[in-house]
């Protein structure tokens, strides 16, 4: 117990020295480079100040986030509730496979970004084609997670449970699915920094509102600090959501053990 | 004799192809049931031709886009090179620089403490909004384009390597240092060998890590390249190219973590893992 | 494939009925616009007011630039909207919008801009044709140039290139975007930088210097208002409507600038997140010809104006090799896109009420 | 012959490889061995036999310096035992090939660590390959190998190396019956034909009585040495010989006592 508390402060020790090394390069490369092409860390918290206390485009800070938010959030539940039950429609019937696989797999390695115009000619500007292409990203991977859960399900399980004389439902619903929840997690995860990345993508090609449009518009005012308190934030709030998830999983699968 | 001979060469080649004739019949099928819905689509009006080209016309112009330049201002080979070689430069990049440390990170604790507070907060920024400061540190050369697809496909790279080697049987570790090799020998010859198929793994995410990312990339100065050619698109009105460059895209993308995919499936068959 | 397409359906399914549901109204019109001056008008008459003792409601889209908008066109997501000239070509040509009127003459605000310390800027004048042109071609030969390609400023560089007797081919294009393009020349990538406004703002507020621009080298560059073609053809009573307003707010501008510059810091910085210096706005009004209605008529109807603008426009993208012979004859044949009657529609209006 | 006697003769004029003296391990406040001390002849074959979770394993893992002891000294040929510069070898409970080298680069796997020079290396691992009959199979990966084979694999690896001392922590514990007197056969002949130092660790007493020339009884935790016992069998041993059940059951009583 001991060992373990001495250990984990040391991580901490060595989290706060390496970002001080950190912060203690940036001052140096900034003064370097000088602040035009990289603002001191101490430039940059002047200006997240700002700009969290004043409007950006005629909205908060506050507001920009939530704009994305909404987006991504939007997309991914929309992903899990049709790609889930797509994936395992995939990986149970044979006959489904064959028929979506080939247009699934047609579709599937065109990046998400890619749809952004044909998303735009096909919904127009606003809330449309943000949500599509978060949508789009999101989808492929919870469906490819759970088609690759439910086709590695062990046939060793289903057999056991045929031989219970489990229906075909139940086979379903209290074997192939239960088993493949592992590989369905993982698909949580990744789906949800793909959304995320989306969002930003979606907002960088055209968007009012939202943080990506908050880096385009540093970058229109040739605002580097600007940038990179929007940099910041997206990473935060990925941070977030990828801890968020991991609690809610924790909570809803207590015995998924972790790789340190 | 020699007729009897050749029918029976040709009997099991024939039912070879009934054989994956009978596979794939039914996908063969919803293929073409799909473009026909598609084309029916577009040619009977329920959506305009401005919003979805008939995958006929795309076939035409994807056929054409091969010798021809305009209106994009290149060829469809010279748009997949330039494409193939950033993402590949991009990959390689990662690789060389990501594997080593997701490896180090995993065997070396002081680097994991000094590395791993750094790699988590960078990687839940996605690659595409270090758009901005790659131009202003970069510029607008290949480095800037390669460094933002370096970036998406570093993170799988080390993650993979990092859990790879940190599944090392410790048995094998002991066995290693029963004989008396020093830490760093046995991270060379017991650790990193055992992480090879999940290093494997992250490759192939890797390399569609940088693949997405490409189209982000090529938005960002290009005067060829797919993402350039559907940027092209936009900019003419010319949805026909734009859905041909997005199906290359996907077409380039299946081939290449087709080919990564049989590399691996060589290398593993010649150890045998 | 039934689920993926029943998928598709549900999410179209679901994004229309948003859509529509927001849109149910009296009659609306739907205007697109960008962060630039010509956007201005219709976001000054909502916000201003102007609508409400008529019959129209005003909803008012904002596109960072051109290619969205053309492709929101083609989503039937707007009917009537300002805009630059090149997406008005293609707003015309591919979805057969028409050209109603001229929102302002953007020739000077696309322009070419260098580092003070260019070799460009030792000589003027080099073709006493083009008396504002810097540079000799020998100075421009083999530089680095960031331009957005296949835009007004694409057709600005031309011009010039032309001017000094030198082609593409001479020197080395990089296409970037706007925003893209300023941080980069920033960070001293390339050699020229072929900016429009407001990013030319930025560009003089970093101390660099014009070289040229489209009017300096003989390029018009009208901006284009337009409408959808469904839209001109059963509501072209309203397109005269909202036609009138923008005049109006176009007639103020040319006569109050410093009324209407009040307005457009409001557009530019509450509306668009535009933080422009005070000596932008001023600028914005000076370097950009606006047309009076008179003017409009005349410039829309006279064989040597409007049309021929967009046949210089038209000619140099054929000539690019970006559109072909029989997009070039479409073109033509529907005399650009320009449709005079609704601006004609607005001065009989106008000369009814005085 | 008494034990006493048995046991004095046995003892007398050997040299001894391994010495450990006053062996102590805690972890934190557990005290897992305690004060252990006992010596290894060159060239015997020692087993320690012991209920489970005794500290066996444990205490294997001391001697082969895989974990620091709290107390005491362990030294072979007069000097702290160390996998640096004696030449020790392991046969773990898992099974534990490599699995991407071939069979005949798993047996050089331990020499080429060790630096032994290239004709040495082939040489030994040809005799190896032909000690154990994998000849055939040299080209072979692991995965291809049936459990026995894997096992002698292993065992070649550590044999190959002549090491000082061989520690063996039950290897067959995971086997069927058949395989495993299969293997523990092969290991006798092996260790006869090279004569290396063997300690082997077992909770299977019969394996025990069968293969050693003396057996270290170790109590429940923490684990001293409660008994030592001298097995004076001629080879190869028979289970049913008189003599031998009546070793064995004297172990088991040794053991069954604590």
């Amino acid at each position: 117990m001991a060992n373990a508390a001495a250990a984990n402060l040391k991580e901490k020790i060595g989290a706060v020295f390496s970002f001080v090394i950190f912060l203690a390069l940036w001052q140096v490369a900034s003064m370097a480079v000088g602040s035009e092409a990289l603002p001191s860390p101490a430039d940059v918290v002047a200006k997240a100040q700002e700009m969290y206390t004043s409007q950006i485009g005629g909205k908060s800070m506050w507001m920009h986030i939530y704009y994305s938010l909404r987006r991504v959030v939007g997309a991914y539940l929309l992903a899990a509730v049709t790609g889930i039950p797509l994936g395992i429609a995939m990986g149970w019937n044979v006959k489904f496979r064959k028929i979506a696989n080939p247009i699934f797999e047609l579709l599937r390695p065109i990046p998400p970004i890619a749809w952004i115009p044909i998303a735009i000619l096909w919904l127009g500007i606003g809330e449309g084609p943000k949500i599509f292409i978060c949508y789009v990203g999101a989808f492929v991977i919870f469906v490819m997670n759970t088609y690759t859960g439910m086709r590695y399900t062990d046939h060793l399980l289903i057999d056991a449970a045929r031989t219970f004389g489990a229906t075909r439902r139940q086979q379903l619903f209290n074997v192939a699915i239960p088993a493949s929840l592992p590989s369905i997690f993982a698909g949580v995860q990744n789906a949800m920094s793909m959304a995320w990345m989306c969002v930003l993508a979606a907002e960088l090609v055209g968007a009012r509102e939202g943080v990506g449009f908050i880096i385009i518009q540093g970058m229109d005012l040739n605002n580097s600090p600007m940038i990179i308190v929007g940099m910041i934030t997206i990473g935060l709030i990925g941070l977030f959501l990828a801890v968020s998830l991991r609690y809610l999983e924790k909570l809803l699968c207590p015995w998924r053990r972790e790789l340190q | 004799m020699s007729t009897a001979h050749a029918s029976a060469l040709e009997a099991p080649a024939t039912s070879r192809v009934k054989g994956y004739w009978k596979e794939y019949n039914s996908s063969v099928f919803s293929l073409l049931v799909f473009l026909l819905i598609w084309e029916l689509v577009c040619r009977l009006g329920f959506i305009s031709r401005f919003q979805l080209v008939p995958p006929s016309e795309v076939i035409v112009v994807m056929i054409e886009k091969f010798w021809t330049a305009p209106p994009d201002g290149a060829t469809l080979f010279t748009h997949i090179a330039a494409s193939m070689t950033l993402a590949l430069v991009g990959f390689c990049a990662a690789v060389v620089v990501g594997v080593p440390l997701g490896l180090l990170m995993g065997w070396y604790k002081p680097v994991m403490v000094l590395v791993r507070p750094l790699f988590d907060a960078v990687r839940p920024i996605p690659p595409i909004a270090w758009i901005p400061l790659a131009i202003l540190w970069l510029g607008i050369g290949i480095e800037a384009k390669a460094f933002i697809i370096w970036l998406a496909a570093f993170v799988p790279c080390v993650i993979n390597s990092y859990i790879g080697i940190k599944l090392t049987n410790p048995v094998l570790i002991r066995v290693a240092r029963i004989y008396g090799a020093s830490n760093w020998e046995t991270f060379i010859k017991i650790g990193v060998p055992s992480a090879v198929p999940m290093i494997f793994t992250g490759l192939k995410l890797s390399l569609n890590a940088a693949w997405t990312t490409l189209v982000a990339a090529e938005l960002l100065a290009a005067s060829e390249g797919l993402g350039y050619m559907i940027q092209m698109g936009r900019r003419l009105a010319r949805p026909d190219i734009i859905i041909v460059g997005m199906l290359t895209i996907g077409f380039t993308g299946a081939l290449m973590s087709y080919v990564l995919t049989k590399i691996e499936s060589r290398i593993a068959s010649s150890r045998r893992l | 494939m039934h689920h993926l397409s029943r998928i598709t359906f549900i999410v179209l399914a679901l994004v229309l009925t948003m859509g529509i549901c927001s849109a149910q109204a009296k009659d609306e019109i739907r205007v697109s616009g960008q962060p630039c001056l010509h956007g201005l008008p219709t976001w000054w008459a909502i916000e201003d007011g102007w609508t409400k003792d008529k019959n129209i409601d005003l909803t008012y889209t904002l596109f960072p630039s051109g290619a969205p908008q053309v492709e929101a066109l083609a989503a039937d997501q707007w009917d009537v909207g300002a805009m630059g000239t090149v997406p008005t070509m293609m707003a015309i040509l591919r979805y057969g919008a028409k050209l109603i009127a001229i929102s302002n003459d953007e020739s000077e605000t696309n322009d070419l801009w260098v580092r003070p310390d260019s070799p460009i800027l030792k000589t003027k004048g080099f073709n006493p044709k083009y008396p504002e042109i810097y540079g000799k071609p020998e100075d421009w030969k083999g530089k680095k140039i960031l331009v957005t390609t296949v835009s007004t400023v694409h057709y600005a560089l031309d011009a010039t290139l032309k001017a000094l007797g030198l082609t593409e081919k001479d020197v080395e294009v990089v296409n970037i975007e706007q925003g893209q393009a300023v941080t980069a020349f920033a960070s001293s990538q390339g050699d020229v930088v072929c900016l429009w406004a407001p990013f030319s703002y930025t560009a003089e507020s970093k101390g660099w210097k014009k070289v040229s621009s489209g009017a300096r080298s003989g390029a018009m560059i009208p901006g284009g208002v337009v409408v959808r073609k469904d839209f001109a053809e059963k509501h072209p009573d309203l397109v005269v409507e909202w036609l009138d307003l923008y005049m109006t707010a176009l007639d103020r501008m040319r006569t109050d600038k410093a009324g209407s510059g009040v307005w457009l810091n409001k557009y530019f910085a509450g509306y668009c997140g535009l933080q422009l210096p005070e000596s932008a706005i001023k600028s914005e009004f000076e370097l950009r010809p606006i047309f009076s209605v008179e003017q409009q008529v005349k410039a829309l109807t006279a064989p040597d104006e409007a049309s021929a603008w967009m046949k210089g426009v038209a000619d140099f993208f054929a000539g690019q090799g970006r559109i072909t012979k029989a997009d070039m004859a479409d073109l033509e044949k529907s005399n650009f896109g320009i449709d005079a009657s609704f601006m004609k529609k607005v001065q009989e209006k106008r000369a009814a009420k005085k | 012959m008494t034990n006493q006697q048995l046991s004095e003769n046995y003892h007398r004029g050997k040299e001894v490889k391994v010495s450990v003296t006053d062996l102590t391990k805690k972890y934190d406040d557990l005290l897992v061995l305690n004060d252990i001390s006992f010596n290894i002849y060159k060239g015997e074959f020692l087993c320690i036999v012991g209920p489970t979770g005794c500290g066996k394993t444990t205490f294997l893992n001391c001697l082969s310096r895989f974990i620091p002891t709290t107390r005491g000294d362990i030294l072979v040929d007069g000097q702290p035992a160390d996998p640096t510069h004696h030449d020790m070898a392991f046969v773990f409970q898992e099974v534990s090939t490599i699995p991407w080298l071939s069979v005949e680069d798993n047996i050089r796997f331990g020499l080429k660590v060790k630096r032994r020079p290239p004709d040495e290396v082939e040489r030994r691992t040809e005799q190896m390959l032909e000690l154990v009959g994998l000849k055939k199979f040299r080209s072979y990966f692991p995965r291809q190998l049936s459990a026995s084979m894997e096992q002698r694999v292993v065992i070649a690896r550590n044999f190959a190396l002549n090491p000082d001392i061989l520690l063996m922590d039950e290897p067959y514990g995971q086997l069927d019956l058949k395989l495993r007197y299969y293997l523990e056969d092969e290991l006798i002949r092996i260790w006869q034909e090279i004569g290396c130092t063997v300690l082997f660790i077992t909770h299977n007493i019969e394996e025990a009585v069968y293969l050693a020339q003396r057996v270290l009884v170790l109590g429940q935790k923490p684990a001293t040495i409660k008994e030592e016992i001298i097995v004076d069998l001629p080879r190869p041993r028979n289970f049913a010989d008189p003599a031998f059940v009546k070793i064995r059951d004297h172990v088991t009583d040794a053991i069954r006592w604590w």
